[in-house]
Order: structure tokens, then C-alpha cells, then sequence
């Protein structure tokens, strides 16, 4: 139905995985890493529609769903993680949480 | 359809990019919601229509608004908190990073495109296909999918808990 | 019934772990139970393994029993198996029916000794070293008997560790064995570079087929191991630590340091005696030994005044005549020695304690003096081991085995006149200092008090060691008194290879008798002339002693002819003075810039954890940076 | 499904049945006790149903899974470790405030993550089991809420576990584009049979190497390990060291036997300088560390160097080298975290060095057991940790690749003198240790697990030769 070239569409899901490490990897704000974290992980679940597209097979759509369950559940978790330290250090600055180094 | 494909990943992109640069996380989470959008546009043009309607569903719907919610509860909003996140985005602190993942996006770029042959990506595969191979082949993963949000639920419940009577505030555990 | 061989170590085993574990909860009647009723269950075992072998003998005369196999990886396949042939088993049958006999005695012995658990640990475990080392099938576990058995004397000598002579004599008896140990560790292996097997047996079937007679690869060998056997047997040059080694609990010597670890070198040698046979010129080395070692302990025994550093040099000299007799290719005779001599030297050492217990600790001779009426059953004990000791001919065992050594000394076709003479020397020799010994200690007048008497678990064992002392040499009676020489005819088999070499030439009975009788008589001068200087003419010593170069010499036999001052001067002080110098040298220099850059790069790598999520995760990108180009661009 | 699959399949299902049932437990009635009982029986159930499945093995339940020896023995493995980390949590918790149950739940769902992982042919479900535990470890790392660093090293682990996942699903993504196929056996083939875009499919084995690499906590992947160790509860790092890398390592053993060991040469010498850095850098890491748990993180990073070595020089009997070794790792892992669990104080966990100091004279047992895992860890002989190494080294000769092996033994030079650093510790006289962090009262049940490992450990030591049979037939039952 379209003419896309799969290279383009994984080119596509590659860009935004690099946007998204940069996000991990620059912002100090756990809040800001964790969405980041959801643009790198929706950009592999991107990559695994276009190759399902590509086979014309579901097991990329399908990969895809299970992206999104984890992708929930982790952000779940996360946030509950994150205020709990907020709660505690008052804080949401990821490099103020090194109380353990060396 | 072609054309939507490229607009809707440009907007994707710049979206993306808007993302990881806001101070204001309200703002932020804005232009994540349009980049999960744009992405599930994506996934139309590609003819895969149960995972765009998924990615606003799941994505865009309960992610984006967790993470709204969170925004609200931890009551960081405008003023003091943009100010602070300036202080945490001197260039000191990005460029190295952001230097890395240019080097990462130039690998990937040439390991996607090195040898390439243009193979479309652009076949129809409607949501019965999927939740037949959902339901046949791929049932114990679905089953695990519900195992994980299980897991999820139940780490997310314990952690958020408020504290027992009998915990300490800070105490060592 | 021979299935049953691997619970004669097993039980000791045993016994250890759960002394090791329970030692403290069981009570002082617990711990003797387990402790001493585990080797003698053993040591029943073993009476029976003994009786299967004359009745219904393996075929070949020995048995194998492999309990598994260790490792597997590629051709590396060592197992865990018990050979058990007539030299294992009377080695099998002495360590623990003699050890079962010691650890009864124990039990009155250290009755009173707070570490009484820890005690009977350590000799379990001995016993159960001893037993591997003696029944391993391959080098590898034979070698972890030696040093099982080498680790147990070092915990025994110095068990009474809050006197820090005791702890001293231990470190000493460890480093001293441990430059044998050292020898007969490369003798090993290259035995197994060789020969390529770990197995005893194989090894020795292999060397005879592929090593010439006289090549240097046995003589080698052959002087390697018997670099071992030297220092763990206290054979001259290396015998400077068993002297010292009485600092233990006189069980302890009785067991460790007369009757069976010493003998560990003896064994060593019977069980590779193939490549002794090879190596004619390293035969002769070990009769040379044997010979000057007999002679020079003999001589220092004279002066002792310890009673068991007296019987400390008389296990060296004793183990020299098993050297002697190994040396000129008897085999058999020496391991006829050895257990003659386990059975009369563990009774001395055993009587010799019952005195000491009496006597409050008293070591000294000349400090006891008429213990004779006090204490009649030690003194009767103690006079049977003194008479098989000094070979009183025809009613003690030590007269059987020894004449058998000086025999073949003098007729062997690898013996010598001389190596006889040293041997007829030695026995005089031992005679003399033996009685003197019993002279000085138990006649005349009485010196001390005796405290308490040895009840009957120490009496015991006393009594079943004279009783073996005696009759332990008629199973094996010289040529012409008739044809009885059932050891010799048991251990046949296990010295089947050398039965070719060593055709006795008969030299009849004429030559024999005139032997025997010269060793008598020197043997019987000896106590004549014990019984003249230090019983009815003191004052004769008296007057030499008197004279300043007699009196050197005393000091001089006193010191164990001066090894240790030589030693010390040889190699212990310029060692401790290389040691001292070095303090600071370019060695050390190189160790500690190496310590110094181990520390600098743990800092340095330190930096790189630095607490920061980012960072990890710039730590992961960069990661998959360099693996995605390697993968992508080689 | 047929029943043969069934059959098969119930070992995971018992496992995944248990957390509900703990669950439900916890909804009328929450104690420690009926936790540890149920969570025990979920365990055992599935222990004894291994060998029910093991009549019908191999079978292939949906491409998804497979069930054959291999996996099996490797779920046993898992299994029993899990149940171990039960019976150390229950001690543990006991002394605690907060909630409990929970602990169990996650543990099994944990569990069950890595049972899935080690039975699984298929890309999809290895990242299905990978974050089921994955994400159940988060909350478990997190699980003492009211410890700052227990929160910060859940955190730590979220983002970092997560950004390598992500690495791993793009890499899966790019071989599935390429291949058209996520079955292991299957896509094997097609790389083998070459027609494929060459560094496509070089970069995106790289990218999943990521995500298995970090998991196993391999230079330069390895970085999370202390923190994470250092800030999770005792038993949840025991967990953590075990059973998430021993998982991991049967699913990399799948792949080479699948691969067949025709491994390129340049991968072999990536592979070899992975594992030299992380031998290196584990240990010079730890050499004067003095927080324990530390210590034996930057151990496990060696030790994973080590198990590398073996995947490396292995030849032929790689597959049973890297089990056995993984097995004497995962026994004394679990003895010295354990060890870690039962010794520390209802106030403060038992973690710096000085907290053992004198631990010989207080409590001999303990510090007994302890100095017989250190020992094992170290590879003095008579200890499964011995025979390990000389798996290792006996291949390296085998193959001649001196460098490793002069590696190996250098690094355990180094190892030696961090282990005996806590053995002398444990020996010397008691100085001024920081308050609360000695429990006062044993917890039985966690130190009876130990004593048992303890045996264990010496028993493989003395009598290697039969879990050597056992896995033999695992491996090559394949």
C-alpha cells in the first residue's frame, strides 16, 4: 500500500533510539531519564514494526504489544521508585543519588 | 501514504529532540505524547493499524498520563524547578554525551544503510492476523506479558506504599 | 571381605570430622570413645584383611580397590583407589594396630590435658594420612598422605603451643622435611613426565621396560625420592629435626616419630624399589646413608641425657639399618625392621612416658634413677623394648630382624664388608646406650618421687607391645635354623621384580653362624660394657669427664655431633642474614612497584565508578560503540 | 496444547502458580512463615515435576520454547537457587520491618523469568523472561524503601537494565528485518547460509551481545555491578549474582551449541580481550575494597571473565567447563551473600570489613562456612571452585591460548589476596566495629542453607566426577 523503504522506516526507529540514549545520558532529572528511557524502548518497538511490515508477518506487531506491556509495567515501577526518593533525598537530581561509589 | 510516512517521522524526530531538551517536564511530556502520535502514524502508513491504535491507546493514553500524574504529585512545576534544571544542563554536561550518541546514531546509520536494498516495508497486516498468531504461536508470551504486569503491580504497590508505623524514616535497612 | 579395605582410612576420617565438629560436646569419655575406637576398628579391619591374604590370597597378591575417579577432563583422569598388596598391609596392619595401641594410651595419658579433643583430632587425622600414604594407588594421593602426614606432625610437635620451644621444634621439623619433601616432589614428577601415568604400579612396570639399567633418568630419580625419604625419615644429612621433635606429647613420638611417619621414607623406598634396582649406584647411596646415619645417631645417643632424645637418636639409628638393608637390596628385611622396630620402640617411647606421667614431666635420666621398685610393670616393659633394642639374642624380636640386615649386609651382592662392619659397630653401639639408658634410670638410688601410677589403659598397651616385641621375630628365623621365613615369603610378591636380581647366593650355614655370633657378642659387650661405666663403676666416667677435651667431646656428642651449629652456620644464619640485607632490595623493589601499580590502577579504576547513573550508562553506549565497530568494520 | 507439552511446560507453570497462590495467601493472612511455606512447596512442587517433564523431554512448546535436558538441568539449577534465596530471605525479613510477602512474590515471578529464559528458542521470549526478571528485580533491589541506597541502587538498575534491554530489542529488531525470523535455530541457519547483509547483521549481534553482556556484568557492561550489589538487600544480591547470570549463561550456551562453536576468529579475539578486562578489572577493582559486598561484586565481575575464558578455550568440552564452573560460582555466590544475610543485624547489614573482624572468635561456625566459600571462590583444592579452575586451565593448555591462561592465573594471584584479606579479618582480634550491624540472634533456618552449601562445595570439591556425568548428559543431550 506504501512505498516506504524498510531502511528508511529502521533508520527512522535509529535516530530516535540515539535521541533518546542522548536523553538518558544528559538529563539529571530521573524524570526526564525515564521518559527518555520510554522514547528508546518505543523506537526498538518501532523498528520491530517495520520489520514485521516488512515479512508482512504479525510476530513484529506482536513483539510490539509486548513491548508496551513492559514498557508499562517498568514505568510503574519506576515512578514508584522515583517518589520514594523524592520522599526521602528530596530530590530529583539522578547525580545526587551516588550515595555508593568507588 | 509516502509522504505521510515522512512527515509524520519528521515530526516524530523533531518532537523527540523537543523531548530531552525541555526544562519544563509539562512541556516535555507534550512533545513526548506528540512523538508516541507521530510514531503511531508511522505505524499506519506501514500498515500496521493494531499498533498504531495501541500506541495511542497504551502509550499516549495510560504511559504519558502516568507520567503527568507523577509531574502533579511530586508538585514540580514552573518557575524553581526550570531554573534548577537550567543549572543541570550546562554544555559541560551535554556535549560529551550528546557527542556519544551522535557517534552511535552515525553507527547505526551506516549499519542500516551500508549494502542496503530498497525492500519495501509497507504490507498490510490487520489485527485478526495478529491476534490469530497472538493466541496460537505466541500464547505463552502473552501469558508471560500478564506475569510481567503482575510483577509490575506488585513491585510498583510495595514501593509506593506509604510507610508502616514500625519502619523508621531513614533507617538502615 | 577385601572390599572392606577403604574403611580402614575412612573410619580415622571420621573420627577427625566429628572430633572436629563435636570434639567440645562429647565429654572427655566421648571423645576417647570415638577417638580411639575408630582405629581400632580399623586396625580389626586390618587383622582381617591380613587373614583373607593368607588364606585366600588376591590373585597376583594384590588387590585395588578404586573408589572413584576424581576429575575427568581430557586425558587428566586421576583416581581415587587403595592399593593393598603384603607391603602395604603390614605397613596397614603396624599403623594401626600400634596406632590403636597408642591412642588407648592416650586415653590415660592426656587424661588431663585441656585440649584433650583437639589431641585425638590431630591423631585421627594422622592416622588417616598415614593410611593414604600408605595405601595410595598413585602419586597424586601419595603425595597428599606425605603431606598430610608431614602437616599432623607439625600440629603434634607443637601442640603445647603457649611454650614457644614447642612451636620452634615444629617450625623446624616442617621446613627441615620440607627441603626433602622438595626433592622427591620433582622426583615425582619426573616420574609422571617420564612415564606419563600417575599410577604406582604402572609407573614402576613402565620404568623397568623403557629406563636402561644404570641410566640417568633412574639414577635421578632414584636420588630424588630419596631425597624425600631422607628428610621424612631423619636420615643423615636432614636428621637435625626428629630430636627436637620429642617437644610433642609423648604418644605422639611413640606414634609419629618412632613407629610409623618416620618409616614413611623406608616405605617410599620399598614401594618404588624398581628404580632403586636400576640404579645401582643410588642403592649404594641409601646403604651409605644408612650406615653413617646408624654410626653417628649411635654415637650421639651416648650423650643424651633426655630419656627421649636418647630414644629419638635410637630411632634414627634403627631407621638407618632399614636404610642399610634397603640399601643392599633387603627389601624384605628392612620392612621386617620396621615393624620389629615400630613394636619395641613404640613400647620405650610408651614405657619411657609412663615414667615421665609418674614422675611429674620429668625428662631428665639422671634425675630418676631406682623407678625399678617403684614402678615394676613399666620397668619390666620397658626392659623387654630395651633388650629388643639392643638385640639380646634368640628371645627378642630385634635380634631376628637385625641379624637378618647384617646378613645380607655382609653376603648381598650389593653389600659390602664395610657397610657389615658399621652395621656390627652400630649394634654395640646401641646396646651400650640402650643399657645405659635402663642403668642410669631405673637402678640405683631413687631420685624423685613417683606421683601418680598409669592406670590400666597405659599399662595395657604396654603389655600387648612387650608381648609383639618378643614373639614378633619367630615368623621370620635365620637360614640355618631352620626354614621359617614367613615374612619374607609374604612379602615375596611385592619384591617380585628385584627376586631376579637379588638370588641369594648361599653362603651356608657356617658363614651365617659366624656372623651371627659376632653380632652377638658385640651386642652383649655392649651392655657389659653399659653395665660397668654407668652402673658399678660410675666414677670411671667421672674421672674422663674431668679432662677438658673429654668434656668437649661430650658436648659435642651432646649436640648431635654439631649438625645443627653446622647448619646454623651453613645455611640458617646466612640466610637470616641475606634475609635481613634484602630487607630492601631489588626484589622487593620489584614486588612493591608491583604491589604499588596493582594499587595505583585499583585507584585509577576507581575513578571510573563514580556513583552517576549517566556515566554508567555513557559507560554502556561506549561499550557498544567500540563492539558495534569492531564487529561492523573488521 | 498436547499433554506431552503440558508435561513439559509444568515446572514453569508450578512456579508461576506459586506467586499467585503466595498472593492470594497474603490477602487473608500475611506472615512470613506461610510465605516461605508456600513459596518452599511452589519450589518443590516444580523440582520434583522436572523429573516428570524430563520422561517427555525434548519437546517443543510453540516456537517459543523448548524443553530438553539441557534446559532442564538448568531449571533444576535455578530452582534449587531460588529456593535457597527463600530460605536466606525468610531470616533476613524476619529481623526487618515492612511488609514480607512481597519479597516472595517477586521472587517467584523472578524465578519463573529466569526458568523462561532457560528453556527458551526464541527472541521474544528471551526478552518476555528477560524483563519478567528484569522488572521483578527492580522492586526487589528497591525492596528496603526506607534505605536511601537501596532505592538509589533500584533506580540504577532500572536505567541501566533498561537502556541495555533497549539496546538488545533494537539489535533482535535488526536481525529480524534482515532474517525475517526470531527462532534461534532458524535465523543460525540463515546467517550460516550467508545472503545477508553482512554488517547489518555483524552490528545487531553486537547490539543483543549488549544486552546478554551486561547481564553477565562484562567489561565494559560492568559498572552497575557494585552499586547494585552494595545497595540491594543481602539475599536479593545473592539473587542478583546467581541466579539473573546463570540464566543468562544458559541461554549464551544455547547459542554457541547452536552455533557450533564456528565462532569467527575476530569475535574469539573480542571475546578474549572482553574477558581478560573483566578478570583484570574485577579484581584489581576489589583488591582494596573495603565494603564486602563490593568485594564480591567486583569478584563476580572476574568470575564472569573466568566463565568467558572457558566459552573461549573450551573446545570441545566447553559447554561442560562453563556449567561446572557456573555451578561452583552460583554455590559459592549464593554461600557468601548469604553468608552476608545471616550475619547482619536487625540495624544495618554486616557489610564492611571490620564488621568481620574477630567474626572466628564470636561465631566459628559462621566464619568457618564462610572461610570454605572464600576458599571455593578463591580455587583452593578440595573446593568446587578448584575443579572449576582446572577446567579452565586444563582447556586453556588443551588450545594453547597462553595469554588467557597467563591472565587466569595472574588474576588469581590477585583474587587470593582480596579473599584472604576477609579470611584474616575474620581471624583477627575485635576492633572497634561500627554498632548494629552483628545479628543478635542466628537465623536458623538461613545458616542451616549455608552449612549445606558449605557441604555442598566440598562435596563437589572431593566428588566431581558425578555432577561431571550429569552434566555431560545435559549438554549433550542438546
Amino acid at each position: 500500500m506504501t512505498s516506504v523503504p524498510m531502511d528508511h522506516g529502521l533508520l527512522l526507529a535509529g535516530l530516535l533510539f540515539a535521541v533518546g540514549l542522548a536523553g538518558v545520558l544528559v538529563r539529571r532529572n530521573i524524570l526526564y531519564v525515564l521518559m527518555s528511557l520510554e522514547i528508546m524502548m518505543n523506537s526498538a518497538a518501532l523498528a520491530f514494526v517495520v520489520a514485521g511490515a516488512r515479512w508482512s508477518q504479525p510476530d513484529g506487531q506482536i513483539v510490539f504489544i509486548f513491548i508496551v506491556t513492559v514498557a508499562a509495567a517498568e514505568v510503574a515501577v519506576g515512578l514508584a521508585l522515583v517518589y520514594q526518593m523524592f520522599k526521602r533525598m528530596k530530590t530529583l537530581d539522578a547525580d545526587a543519588a551516588s550515595l555508593m561509589r568507588g | 501514504m509516502t509522504i505521510a510516512f515522512y512527515v509524520a517521522s519528521a515530526v516524530a524526530l523533531f518532537a523527540t529532540l523537543m523531548v530531552v531538551t525541555r526544562r519544563n517536564p509539562v512541556h516535555a511530556v507534550l512533545y513526548l505524547m506528540v512523538s508516541l502520535l507521530a510514531v503511531a502514524v508511522v505505524f499506519f502508513t506501514l500498515g500496521a493499524h493494531f499498533a498504531a491504535a495501541l500506541e495511542v491507546i497504551i502509550y499516549a493514553g495510560a504511559i504519558i498520563v502516568l507520567f503527568v500524574f507523577m509531574i502533579m504529585l511530586l508538585n514540580i512545576g514552573p518557575p524553581p524547578s526550570t531554573r534548577q534544571e537550567s543549572l543541570l544542563l550546562t554544555p559541560g554536561i551535554w556535549v560529551g554525551p550528546s557527542a556519544l550518541s551522535v557517534l552511535l546514531a552515525g553507527l547505526f546509520l551506516y549499519v542500516i544503510l551500508a549494502g542496503g536494498r530498497s525492500v519495501q516495508a509497507g504490507s498490510y497486516v490487520d489485527a485478526k492476523t495478529v491476534g490469530i498468531s497472538m493466541f496460537e504461536i505466541y500464547f505463552l508470551g502473552v501469558e508471560l506479558a500478564s506475569m510481567i504486569l503482575l510483577a509490575g503491580l506488585v513491585g510498583a504497590y510495595h514501593l509506593g506504599k506509604r510507610d508502616l508505623p514500625d519502619e523508621a524514616e531513614g533507617g538502615n535497612g | 571381605m577385601l572390599d572392606l579395605l577403604w574403611l580402614i582410612p575412612a573410619l580415622p576420617l571420621a573420627g577427625f570430622l566429628v572430633l572436629l565438629f563435636a570434639g567440645e560436646k562429647l565429654g572427655k569419655s566421648g571423645v576417647a570413645w570415638v577417638g580411639a575406637g575408630s582405629v581400632g576398628i580399623s586396625a580389626l579391619i586390618a587383622g582381617l584383611l591380613k587373614w583373607t591374604f593368607l588364606t585366600s590370597p588376591p590373585e597376583g597378591h594384590h588387590f585395588t580397590q578404586a573408589l572413584w575417579t576424581w576429575l575427568d577432563v581430557g586425558a587428566f583422569k586421576p583416581e581415587i583407589a587403595l592399593y593393598l598388596d603384603p607391603l602395604s598391609l603390614v605397613m596397614t596392619l603396624v599403623v594401626t594396630g600400634v596406632g590403636f595401641l597408642i591412642h588407648l594410651y592416650s586415653v590415660g595419658y592426656m587424661h588431663d590435658d585441656e585440649d584433650y579433643s583437639r589431641f585425638f583430632a590431630c591423631m585421627n587425622l594422622f592416622v588417616f594420612a598415614m593410611l593414604i600414604l600408605v595405601l595410595a594407588d598413585n602419586l597424586l594421593l601419595l603425595y597428599v598422605g606425605w603431606e598430610g602426614v608431614g602437616l599432623c606432625s607439625y600440629l603434634l610437635i607443637g601442640f603445647w603451643y603457649k611454650d614457644p620451644a614447642n612451636c620452634k621444634a615444629a617450625q623446624k621439623a616442617f621446613i627441615v622435611t620440607r627441603v626433602g619433601d622438595t626433592a622427591m616432589a620433582l622426583g615425582f614428577f619426573l616420574l609422571v613426565t617420564q612415564l606419563g601415568t600417575l599410577q604406582v604400579q604402572d609407573l614402576l612396570e613402565r620404568a623397568a621396560t623403557r629406563w636402561e639399567p644404570g641410566s640417568g633418568m633412574a639414577l635421578a630419580t632414584a636420588l630424588l625420592l630419596l631425597g624425600g625419604a631422607v628428610g621424612k625419615s631423619g636420615q643423615l644429612p636432614l636428621q637435625t629435626w626428629l630430636p627436637d621433635a620429642m617437644a610433642g606429647p609423648t604418644p605422639v613420638s611413640a606414634l609419629i616419630h618412632a613407629a610409623t611417619m618416620v618409616t614413611a621414607g623406608v616405605y617410599l623406598i620399598a614401594r618404588t624399589y624398581v628404580i632403586y634396582t636400576l640404579a645401582p649406584a643410588a642403592m649404594a647411596a641409601v646403604a651409605v646413608v644408612g650406615a653413617l646415619t646408624l654410626l653417628i645417631a649411635g654415637l650421639a645417643a651416648f650423650a643424651q641425657s633426655d630419656i627421649k632424645r636418647v630414644l629419638a637418636y635410637s630411632t634414627i639409628s634403627q631407621i638407618g639399618y632399614m636404610f642399610l638393608a634397603l640399601g643392599v637390596g633387603a627389601w624384605s628385611a628392612a620392612m621386617f625392621h620396621f615393624m620389629t622396630h615400630a613394636f619395641f620402640k613404640a613400647l620405650l617411647f610408651l614405657a619411657a612416658g609412663s615414667v615421665i606421667y609418674a614422675l611429674h614431666h620429668e625428662q631428665n635420666i639422671f634425675k630418676m634413677g631406682g623407678i625399678r621398685k617403684q614402678l615394676p610393670l613399666t620397668y619390666r616393659t620397658f626392659l623387654i623394648g630395651a633388650s629388643s633394642l639392643a638385640a639380646i639374642p634368640f628371645i627378642t624380636s630385634g635380634f631376628y630382624s637385625k641379624d637378618a640386615i647384617l646378613y645380607q649386609a655382609f653376603t648381598s651382592e650389593h653389600g659390602h664388608f664395610l657397610l657389615w662392619l658399621a652395621g656390627a659397630l652400630g649394634a654395640l653401639m646401641t646396646s651400650a646406650y640402650t643399657f645405659r639408658m635402663v642403668f642410669i634410670a631405673f637402678f640405683g638410688e631413687p631420685k624423685t618421687h613417683v606421683h601418680h601410677k598409669p592406670g590400666w589403659v597405659m599399662n595395657f598397651p604396654l603389655l600387648a607391645l612387650a608381648f609383639l616385641s618378643t614373639v614378633g621375630g619367630f615368623i621370620e628365623l635365620p637360614h640355618f635354623m631352620g626354614h621359617a621365613q614367613f615374612f619374607a615369603d609374604f612379602m615375596a610378591p611385592s619384591f617380585a621384580h628385584a627376586a631376579g636380581h637379588a638370588a641369594e647366593a648361599h653362603h651356608g650355614a657356617g658363614l651365617e653362624i659366624g656372623l651371627m655370633v659376632v653380632a652377638m657378642a658385640l651386642g652383649l659387650g655392649g651392655i657389659a660394657a653399659a653395665y660397668v661405666l654407668f652402673l658399678a663403676k660410675p666414677e670411671i666416667i667421672e674421672e674422663k669427664m674431668k679432662s677438658e677435651g673429654n668434656r668437649k667431646l661430650h658436648a659435642f656428642l651432646f649436640s648431635g655431633l654439631g649438625f645443627d651449629k653446622l647448619y646454623d652456620t651453613l645455611f640458617v644464619n646466612p640466610y637470616c642474614w641475606i634475609a635481613r640485607v634484602n630487607k630492601r632490595d631489588i626484589v622487593d623493589l620489584g614486588y612493591s612497584f608491583l604491589a604499588a601499580v596493582g594499587m595505583l590502577v585499583h585507584f585509577l579504576l576507581g575513578l571510573t565508578v563514580t556513583g552517576r547513573v549517566r556515566w554508567y550508562a555513557a559507560g554502556i553506549a561506549a561499550g557498544c560503540l567500540i563492539l558495534m565497530s569492531v564487529m561492523v568494520f573488521t | 496444547m498436547t499433554e506431552a507439552q503440558f508435561v513439559a511446560l509444568s515446572p514453569l507453570i508450578l512456579v508461576g502458580l506459586a506467586a499467585l497462590v503466595v498472593m492470594l495467601a497474603a490477602s487473608f493472612k500475611r506472615s512470613n512463615g506461610l510465605a516461605l511455606g508456600l513459596t518452599l512447596a511452589g519450589f518443590a512442587a516444580s523440582l520434583v515435576s522436572l523429573a516428570w517433564a524430563a520422561k517427555v523431554a525434548p519437546v517443543q512448546v510453540t516456537p517459543l520454547i523448548l524443553i530438553d535436558r539441557l534446559a532442564l538441568f538448568y531449571l533444576g539449577l535455578v530452582f534449587l537457587t531460588g529456593a535457597a534465596v527463600a530460605l536466606l530471605g525468610h531470616g533476613y525479613f524476619e529481623k526487618r520491618a515492612g511488609y514480607r510477602d512481597e519479597f516472595y512474590m517477586l521472587l517467584l515471578m523472578a524465578t519463573l523469568g529466569a526458568g523462561v529464559l532457560v528453556a527458551t528458542t526464541h527472541f521474544a521470549a528471551l526478552f518476555i523472561g528477560l524483563e519478567l526478571l528484569t522488572i521483578s528485580l527492580y522492586a526487589l533491589v528497591g525492596y528496603t524503601r526506607t534505605e536511601p541506597r537501596s532505592l538509589e541502587a533500584g533506580l540504577k538498575y532500572l536505567v541501566l537494565a533498561t537502556v541495555s534491554t533497549s539496546f538488545l530489542l533494537f539489535g533482535v529488531a535488526l536481525l529480524y528485518a534482515e532474517l525475517g525470523t526470531m527462532e534461534f535455530g532458524k535465523m543460525v541457519d540463515l546467517i550460516r547460509q550467508g545472503g545477508h547483509r553482512e554488517t547489518l547483521v555483524n552490528g545487531a549481534i553486537a547490539l543483543v551481545g549488549i544486552g546478554i553482556g551486561f547481564k553477565l556484568a562484562l567489561v565494559p557492561l560492568h559498572m552497575w555491578t557494585p552499586d547494585v550489589y552494595e545497595g540491594a538487600p543481602a539475599p536479593v544480591t545473592a539473587f542478583v549474582a546467581t541466579v539473573s547470570k546463570g540464566a543468562m549463561t544458559a541461554v549464551l550456551l544455547r547459542l554457541y551449541l547452536l552455533v557450533g562453536g564456528a565462532i569467527p576468529d575476530s569475535v574469539m579475539t573480542l571475546l578474549s580481550v572482553i574477558a581478560i578486562l573483566s578478570m583484570f578489572v574485577g579484581n584489581l577493582l576489589a583488591l582494596l575494597q573495603d565494603n564486602v559486598k563490593r568485594i564480591l561484586a567486583y569478584s563476580s565481575i572476574a568470575h564472569l571473565g573466568y566463565l568467558l575464558v572457558a566459552f573461549i578455550a573450551g573446545g570441545n568440552f566447553a559447554p561442560e567447563a562453563v556449567t561446572y564452573y557456573l555451578i561452583a560460582y552460583m554455590a559459592t555466590s549464593l554461600g557468601t551473600f548469604g553468608m552476608v544475610s545471616v550475619i547482619s543485624g536487625r540495624e544495618r547489614e554486616a557489610e564492611e570489613l571490620r564488621d568481620y573482624a574477630g567474626l572466628f572468635w564470636r561465631r566459628p561456625f559462621e566464619a568457618g562456612v564462610f572461610a570454605a566459600m572464600l576458599m571455593s571462590l578463591a580455587g583452593i583444592p578440595l573446593t568446587a571452585g578448584f575443579i572449576g579452575k582446572f577446567y579452565l586451565l586444563a582447556a586453556g593448555v588443551d588450545m594453547g591460548a597462553w595469554v588467557l591462561l597467563g591472565s587466569v592465573v595472574i588474576n588469581s594471584a590477585l583474587g587470593l589476596f582480596y579473599y584472604l584479606r576477609i579470611v584474616a579479618s575474620m581471624y583477627a582480634a575485635e576492633t572497634s566495629a561500627k554498632p548494629g550491624a552483628a545479628a543478635r540472634e542466628v537465623a536458623l533456618l538461613g545458616s542451616a542453607t549455608l552449612a549445606a552449601l558449605a557441604l555442598c562445595l566440598i562435596w563437589l570439591g572431593v566428588f566431581p566426577a558425578g555432577l561431571i556425568t550429569l552434566i555431560r548428559s545435559a549438554v549433550l543431550g542438546v
